[in-house]
């Protein structure tokens, strides 16, 4: 199925564009540091576009993969340069797309060199040089439906990912300058050594899948496999899963493998931060879908109760630990641990209202985490600290800051009306549906969530206006147009979220057949 | 008597020479026990292609010889350079390859 | 001993020889080992090799033992006792190990290696005999034999180990050269540079003088008989070989293990060290 | 007609999408535009109720379906629209009330700096609310059941600068959600049961449905009504709601939005015919906390806080009848109704009286204001009548008509039922003649506020008098008009009707339930009307003490929750930093350790190495030997 190549190879070249537009803005020499952001926005914004006409020439109702393209890499191992899009790919490539021009905007000036550096050097051109090599792996992480490419993308964005961490880290610090850097550093080499044992172990697996499968093709061993002429003993099936999830599991971080996210999150400028949390983790995610249930569908059911248990205390736990938090980043952190734990009890509930749930959460979580982060990014960046407590009535100061913060908390806590309500709430039903102590369990996050927002608002926002915040100014024209547009498409898409779903319905309809599984029939069939 | 015994004698020549490396600081002797073991193998090789009843052993034996005098020419000279260097010919001396 | 008897057969004779001349070969290589001073370490591995050159014969390699005498008793060993002149005593003759266990890891490893050589040896099936005769006898005899070996079969070894050869003597002759910077100054610079400086105006002293020796490493001694380093010529005196006041050898000697125990940083065994070394030394004073 | 509807909503939520983003420039005009597209809201209720009116009993429910909203493999969520009496009556009550309570804001508002805003958020809450009553399924009711709470979040923390509001704000909401757990969960057993969570067919097919399944269904939307309404155990945030501007607490805190509850078990009746245990919860809980609304009530000084105990005390009664099923259904809603009037136009009065002397909100300063504020007496007293069941008066006839339902449950659920609330009726009008008397009558124990400027208690503007006017009106006749021109025959073929039989006889309830109120009012005379009232609270009862602090629910709560989580994040916290992330460190640093120590065996000298060497060759020909022997 994957002989024939579409004339344009218009999925190479949406990853290529922002990989070159990278190396053009690394080129920029030092005085010309506006020119780089420029060039940088430009040719996200050009990304931007490309993954429109991918979404507008997405079929639903067409092949599972499209615009595919396929050509030798390493004939030997047979390794193929194979790409191809599902819905739940084009629909996460459309958020990168979406996310990095609003990220490269909002760290407009986080790189800026200090006066005290010398002129030759050229943070600026590198930090948004980075910034599009991580858009540009992702982008074709989304793409790659060959193991092999996927695994070399998975593990190189780590890097572009630990210097943006460790380079650039937020400049508002509550200890010394040097105390900052090692804290930076220590994160950084934290992110790494998780992301890279987690991939190491995924490296073991993807060998041993060469080993019994004979090829990296993901549709060809799923389609072998589905017609029954690839059989895997179960143990090694299970094994192999086991190898693929441990690694998304850490890129997503599920209990108890994410204590490399706070650190990162809370060292990394904000725009740095949601890159990590909205954009790199969906990777983990989306393999996790992709890879874990259309490889080894038999182990994952197998896997399914753990793995649901594990959602569980992520949710909960994360919760719990976000309300208990101090830093305003890592607060946030937490709760994305929490949302992540949503996302993949909807992906292992194995019905359709989770899957789809569970993408659709992918999606609006990236959103309403960059709102949230880039509005407190702002806010950090005004007053120079991130503790909570060092906050208090900006909401008088500041009133559009303020409101924007609270949308951005109000999506966070999944209110109806924005985007995140829509995924969580088909995660809960599509829970409930297989597991329903599960369910309720994770319907008292939504109490959990509302509490560590509405605190962190209030203890930041209302209340008596402290004296150091009493000059901050309100948002600027460019933070407007950061918080703006992504607080325009949560309220949309959480109206209307027809265009994504109708995108993401078929792939989960693969999915479900992947796993062999079928939604629960209901008990009393009313008449529709 | 077994020819065999020969080997065991270069066996223990080897040894011999072995442990002389091993436990001499000055860099001539150390040479010297080199030589001591290339000599051990030479008999080796002779006692071997007197075994055989082919010459080939010998060859090897020679050649091993003349190898081993180039050896020590451009050894010994590089011990006297270094000697001119630090006033001493000591092994440990010469080798610090701990940072 | 005949050369016919030991193409073939291992004669009683050859016997004899093999242990009498096998245990001398041992011992000599222990000495070899063991001496403390190079020289006799050299001269011990002479005679070992000398032993060898015999057994070779014995073992019908003509050829190779007249080789080994020549080659190595010869101009290799020769060589070494030159160097050994040229470098002189130094203080790494002492037999003082520095290296913590080292020794006895030596010791071992080589009882464990040459165990399991002799077994080897031992179980690796050498029954069949051919002996030389053959071999020897197929070219009219042992040297022509390695001959047309050497310059048919070897041809290209052969010229490539003497490009080696060339090589070797070249870098030796690169290596211990040295260029000389400045102008030697003239005895009449010299004079008049130890008039201006106004010390040793008169000749040095010769050494041994006023001492019971007259060899020229022995240092004369002033009147309150300590020993007139002066009196020793310069070259020995750089080298430390100055025979019985050996305070310069002791001195690198201390200096060295001091550097050592430096580098493993065990300061105790360092200080008696230094405590050995003087009353050492204190004694070969007195002697 | 239908295609009307959405401009019920969409008229207050363009409103609030103008209001809040229009910036500063709409500060002077904000407050017209609020009231003007509330007021269109209205016009259209109005507009669609006469023509319900024009059809016969069955066709009159309209459906509009605007798009779906969350199309997913086996799961329609749609944005549809359901027009019938029953959410007709919310419609004209909300619309009604909401437009009076934006002019009363005109004048209540008008010296805030952020007026503009304020009524964004009034327009905001309309529009949710509308959604809530207008859904025609269970998610869109959800969605505008979160739509009200966020707008109450919003209001009651208006004066975010005061942190008493700010947690006022916060805990409503917290608490509030608690209840949506409950509302999702039933929309998720729902979903599971029926396959659709739409009202039509759920109600149709939940005579199917298993007991079990729609007991659950029923405690669980009972959850969910007990946190919007306020009933025990999620009452706790109502009292400190009145942190909110009056206006606040008169929509959303008295009339509408914490009615919501009552609309929700109303519009499940069919669930809850079905389910008698979960319908049995459900009057015990709207029975205790009718009593306790009303001792809180009791005790309160603060007169916001009074009516707010009365609130609860009041929607106790509401969701009592819908518990009492098909015998109660309309009477909750007619009670419904006019407790929207009377209660509405007693917060206002409350606010009116506040607004003349600074702000005060203790009655222990008030006294002897009927002579200041004479429009405000009279409507205030009106509402007065009519909350305490004054015959004649609106709500003589919805009280009264619920206590003859709670006695028509027969058995002896019946007698309990019908003592709890002839009970409740008697403190009702314990406590309401107790505000009225500690008010209005009695001597000035007027103070000096805190800038120790004295109160000269004045009438309100006309913007806020009309409304107190019009509501009091509302109260008055309300209750008549809804006896004699048939609710009931009006909600019945939504919630369904039938009467029930008081073992004891109509009339005798009646008198009973007016002996009781002559009863509680002469006790409140004796007590706060002959004697002067301390302008300091004596210390009082246990029970006093106990209520004064919501009968100690809020310390309870504090004790367990906010208590009892901080340790438990602490500790969490503590976890993952020392446990989760340690094990992960330690390791890290276990293996530094080693390679530390490896690393001493380099000690830099040729021979050491040798040695080594020397020793692996010595290893090599064993292994080789031993291979070749095996």
């Amino acid at each position: 199925m994957f002989g024939t190549s579409t004339a344009f190879p218009l999925l190479t070249v949406t990853a290529a564009v922002p990989a070159v537009g990278a190396i053009l803005t690394a080129a920029v020499p030092a005085a010309r540091r506006t020119a780089a952001k420029w060039l940088a926005l430009l040719v996200s914004l050009a990304t931007l576009v490309l993954a429109g006409i991918v979404f507008a020439r997405f079929e639903p109702g067409g092949e599972r993969y499209q615009l595919t393209e396929s050509y030798a890499w390493i004939k030997d191992f047979g390794v193929r340069y194979e790409l191809g899009v599902d819905g739940i790919g084009v629909a996460l490539i459309a958020l990168t797309a979406l996310l990095v021009p609003f990220v490269i905007l909002a760290g407009w000036h986080d790189a800026d060199p200090l006066e005290t550096s010398s002129k030759r050097w050229r943070p600026t051109q590198g930090f948004f040089a980075l910034i599009l090599m991580v858009e540009a792996m992702v982008i074709l992480s989304f793409e790659a439906t060959d193991v092999f490419l996927f695994y070399i993308l998975f593990e190189a964005m780590l890097i572009p990912m630990y210097f943006l961490i460790g380079g650039f880290g937020d400049r508002a610090h509550a200890g010394s300058d040097e105390n900052a850097a090692a804290q930076r550093s220590y994160a950084a080499v934290k992110f790494l050594l998780y992301n890279l044992v987690g991939g190491l172990i995924m490296l073991a697996a993807v060998i041993g899948l060469y080993v019994v499968a004979g090829n990296f093709s993901l549709t060809e061993i799923a389609g072998a496999r589905a017609n029954g002429s690839l059989e895997i003993a179960t143990s090694t099936e299970r094994w192999l899963f086991l190898g693929f999830f441990f690694a998304f599991a850490v890129k997503a971080p599920l209990w108890p493998l994410h204590t490399w996210l706070p650190n990162a999150m809370g060292e990394a400028t904000a725009p740095v931060a949601v890159l990590i949390t909205a954009v790199v983790d969906k990777v983990g995610t989306f393999a996790m879908l992709r890879f874990c249930l259309g490889l080894f569908p038999e182990a994952s059911k197998w896997a399914t109760p753990a793995i649901v248990v594990l959602a569980l205390i992520s949710i909960v736990y994360g919760a719990l630990v976000a309300v208990g938090q101090r830093d305003i980043k890592r607060l946030v952190a937490y709760a994305s641990i929490s949302h992540f734990g949503f996302i993949i009890l909807g992906i292992f509930a194995m019905t359709s209202q989770g899957q789809s749930g569970a993408t659709l959460y992918m999606v609006n979580h990236g959103i309403s985490t960059a709102a949230l982060m880039l509005v407190a990014g702002f806010l950090i960046s005004r007053r120079g600290s991130r503790l909570i407590a060092d906050y208090g009535g900006v909401q008088k100061v500041a009133p559009v800051l303020a409101g924007t913060f609270l949308i951005g908390g109000l999506a966070t806590l999944s209110l109806p009306g924005i985007a995140p309500f829509v995924s969580e709430f088909l995660v809960l039903v599509g829970t409930y549906a297989r597991y329903p102590v599960a369910g309720v369990i994770a319907t008292t996050g939504i109490v959990l969530a509302a509490l560590y927002t509405l605190v962190l608002y209030q203890r930041t926002m209302t209340g008596p206006v402290k004296e150091e915040v009493r000059k901050l100014p309100d948002l600027r024209p460019r933070e407007l147009a950061v918080v703006v547009p992504l607080i325009a498409v949560l309220i949309f898409l959480g109206v209307f979220p027809k265009p994504l779903t109708d995108v993401v319905n078929p792939a989960v309809r693969h999915t479900m057949s992947d796993v062999q599984q079928k939604d629960p029939q209901p008990e009393v069939e009313a008449a529709k | 008597m077994n020819p065999v015994n020969y080997l065991y004698l270069s066996a223990l020549l080897f040894t011999i020479g072995a442990a002389g490396v091993l436990i001499r600081r000055n860099a001539i002797v150390v040479f010297m026990c080199v030589e001591l073991m290339l000599n051990a193998c030479n008999l080796a090789f002779v006692t071997f292609s007197r075994m055989h009843g082919n010459l080939d052993g010998q060859i090897v034996a020679f050649f091993t010889m003349v190898v081993a005098a180039a050896e020590v020419v451009v050894g010994l000279a590089i011990i006297v350079s270094v000697f001119r260097a630090r006033h001493s010919a000591s092994v440990d001396d010469a080798s610090l390859m701990k940072l | 001993m005949s050369a016919h008897l030991a193409a073939y057969a291992t004669s009683t004779g050859e016997a004899v020889q093999f242990w009498v001349l096998g245990t001398v070969a041992v011992i000599g290589a222990l000495c070899t080992i063991l001496m403390r001073r190079a020289v006799h370490s050299a001269l011990c591995l002479a005679g070992t090799m000398i032993i060898l050159a015999v057994f070779y014969l014995a073992n019908g390699a003509y050829f190779l033992g007249v080789v080994q005498i020549v080659v190595y008793t010869g101009a290799i060993m020769m060589l070494f006792l030159f160097v050994v002149m040229l470098v002189g005593v130094t203080a790494a003759d002492s037999l003082k190990e520095t290296i913590k266990g080292q020794r006895w890891w030596a010791v071992a490893c080589g009882l464990g290696f040459g165990i399991l050589l002799s077994a080897g040896i031992g179980n690796a099936s050498l029954t069949e005999f051919a002996g030389l005769g053959a071999a020897n006898g197929a070219r009219g005899g042992n040297v022509e034999g390695l001959a047309a070996l050497i310059f048919t079969k070897y041809v290209f070894a052969f010229e490539i180990t003497g490009a080696l050869l060339i090589t070797a003597s070249v870098g030796a002759m690169v290596l211990t050269h040295r260029e000389r910077t400045e102008r030697a100054r003239t005895q009449r610079e010299l004079a008049e540079q130890r008039v201006r400086e106004g010390k040793h105006v008169p000749p040095l002293p010769a050494p041994g003088v006023y001492a019971r020796h007259n060899a020229v490493d022995v240092p004369g001694l002033l009147p309150d008989g300590t020993p007139a380093e002066l009196t020793v010529m310069g070259t020995l005196r750089k080298r430390g070989q100055i025979r019985d006041v050996s305070a310069e050898a002791m001195a690198d000697l201390k200096a060295l293990e001091q550097r050592s125990e430096e580098r493993l940083g065990r300061d105790r065994d360092a200080r008696d060290q230094d405590a050995f070394g003087r009353d050492r030394d204190e004694e070969e004073a007195n002697r | 007609m239908e295609n009307l509807i959405a401009l019920l909503v969409g008229a207050p939520l363009l409103g609030a999408a103008v209001l809040l983003c229009g910036g500063r420039r709409l500060d002077r005009t904000g407050h017209w535009i609020g009231t003007l597209l509330a007021a269109v809201s209205f016009a259209i209720g109005l507009a669609l109720f006469a023509d319900m009116l024009g059809k016969g009993a069955e066709e009159r429910a309209l459906y509009q379906r605007l798009f779906t909203w969350i199309p997913v493999e086996g799961f329609q969520a749609d944005i549809a629209f359901q027009l019938d009496q029953l959410s007709m009556t919310f419609v004209l009550l909300i619309s009604g009330v909401g437009t009076l309570i934006h002019v009363y804001s005109i004048g209540y508002m008008e010296h805030d700096e952020r007026r503009r805003r304020f009524f964004g958020y009034l327009n905001l809450f309309v529009a949710a609310m509308l959604l809530l009553v207008l859904a025609d399924n269970y998610l869109l009711l959800y969605f505008g059941w979160e739509g009200v709470g966020l707008a109450s979040y919003l209001l009651i923390g208006f004066w975010q600068h005061k942190p008493s509001a700010a947690t006022a704000a916060k805990k409503a909401f917290l608490v509030n959600r608690v209840g949506d757990i409950g509302l999702s969960i039933a929309i998720m057993i729902m979903f599971t049961t029926f396959g659709t969570f739409a009202f039509g067919p759920v109600l149709e097919a939940s005579g199917q449905a298993s007991q079990g399944t729609l007991t659950a269904i029923g405690l669980m939307l009972l959850l969910a009504a007990c946190g919007k309404s306020a009933q025990v155990p999620l009452q706790s945030w109502l009292g400190d709601a009145m942190e909110g501007p009056t206006p606040v607490s008169a929509l959303i805190h008295a009339a509408t939005m914490v009615t919501a509850g009552v609309y929700l078990i109303v519009r499940s009746a069919d669930i809850f015919n079905a389910a008698p245990d979960a319908q049995l919860v459900v009057t015990i809980v709207g029975a205790v906390t009718l009593l306790f609304g009303a001792i809180v009530g009791c005790a309160k000084d603060d007169i916001k806080k009074a009516l707010a105990g009365s609130t609860m005390s009041q929607i106790g009664y509401m969701i009592l009848a819908a518990g009492l099923g098909p015998i109660g259904y309309v009477f909750a809603i007619m009670h419904l109704v006019t407790h929207g009037f009377f209660k509405a136009g007693l917060f206002l009065g409350a606010g009116s009286v506040m607004h003349g002397m600074n702000d005060e909100v203790d009655m222990r300063k008030y006294g002897g204001l009927r002579t200041y504020m004479p429009v405000t007496f009279v409507t205030f007293g009106l509402g007065y009548l009519a909350i305490i069941g004054f015959p004649g008066l609106s709500g003589f006839f919805s009280k009264d008509k619920i206590i003859e339902a709670a006695f028509a449950k027969g058995g002896a659920e019946g007698w309990i039922l019908g003592a709890v609330t002839l009970l409740g009726a008697a403190i009702t009008a314990y406590y309401m003649t107790r505000v009225m008397l500690m008010t209005f009558f009695g001597e000035k124990r007027w103070q000096p506020d805190a800038d120790g400027n004295p109160p000269h208690p004045h009438e309100s503007p006309r913007s806020m008098v009309i409304p107190m006017v019009l509501l009091a009106v509302g109260s008055v006749a309300g209750g008549a008009v809804f006896e004699f021109a048939g609710f009931v025959e009006w909600l019945e073929p939504v919630t369904g009707y039938e009467h029930g039989h008081p073992p004891i006889g109509a009339a005798a309830v009646t008198a009973c339930t007016v002996a009781v109120m002559v009863i509680g009012v002469g006790l409140a005379y004796l007590q706060y009307g002959r004697r002067p009232v301390p302008a300091v609270a004596p210390r009082g009862s246990l029970l006093t003490r106990a209520a004064r602090r919501d009968l100690l629910q809020d310390d309870f709560n504090h004790a367990v929750f906010v208590t009892g989580g901080t340790h438990l994040t602490r500790s969490l916290v503590y976890v993952d930093h020392s446990l989760v992330d340690g094990v992960v460190n330690g390791t890290a640093a276990s293996v530094g350790g080693l390679s530390g120590r490896l690393r001493k065996l380099q000690n830099g000298y040729a021979r050491s190495y040798a040695v080594s060497m020397f020793g692996g060759t010595a290893v090599l020909i064993a292994a080789t030997l031993l291979m070749r022997a095996v």
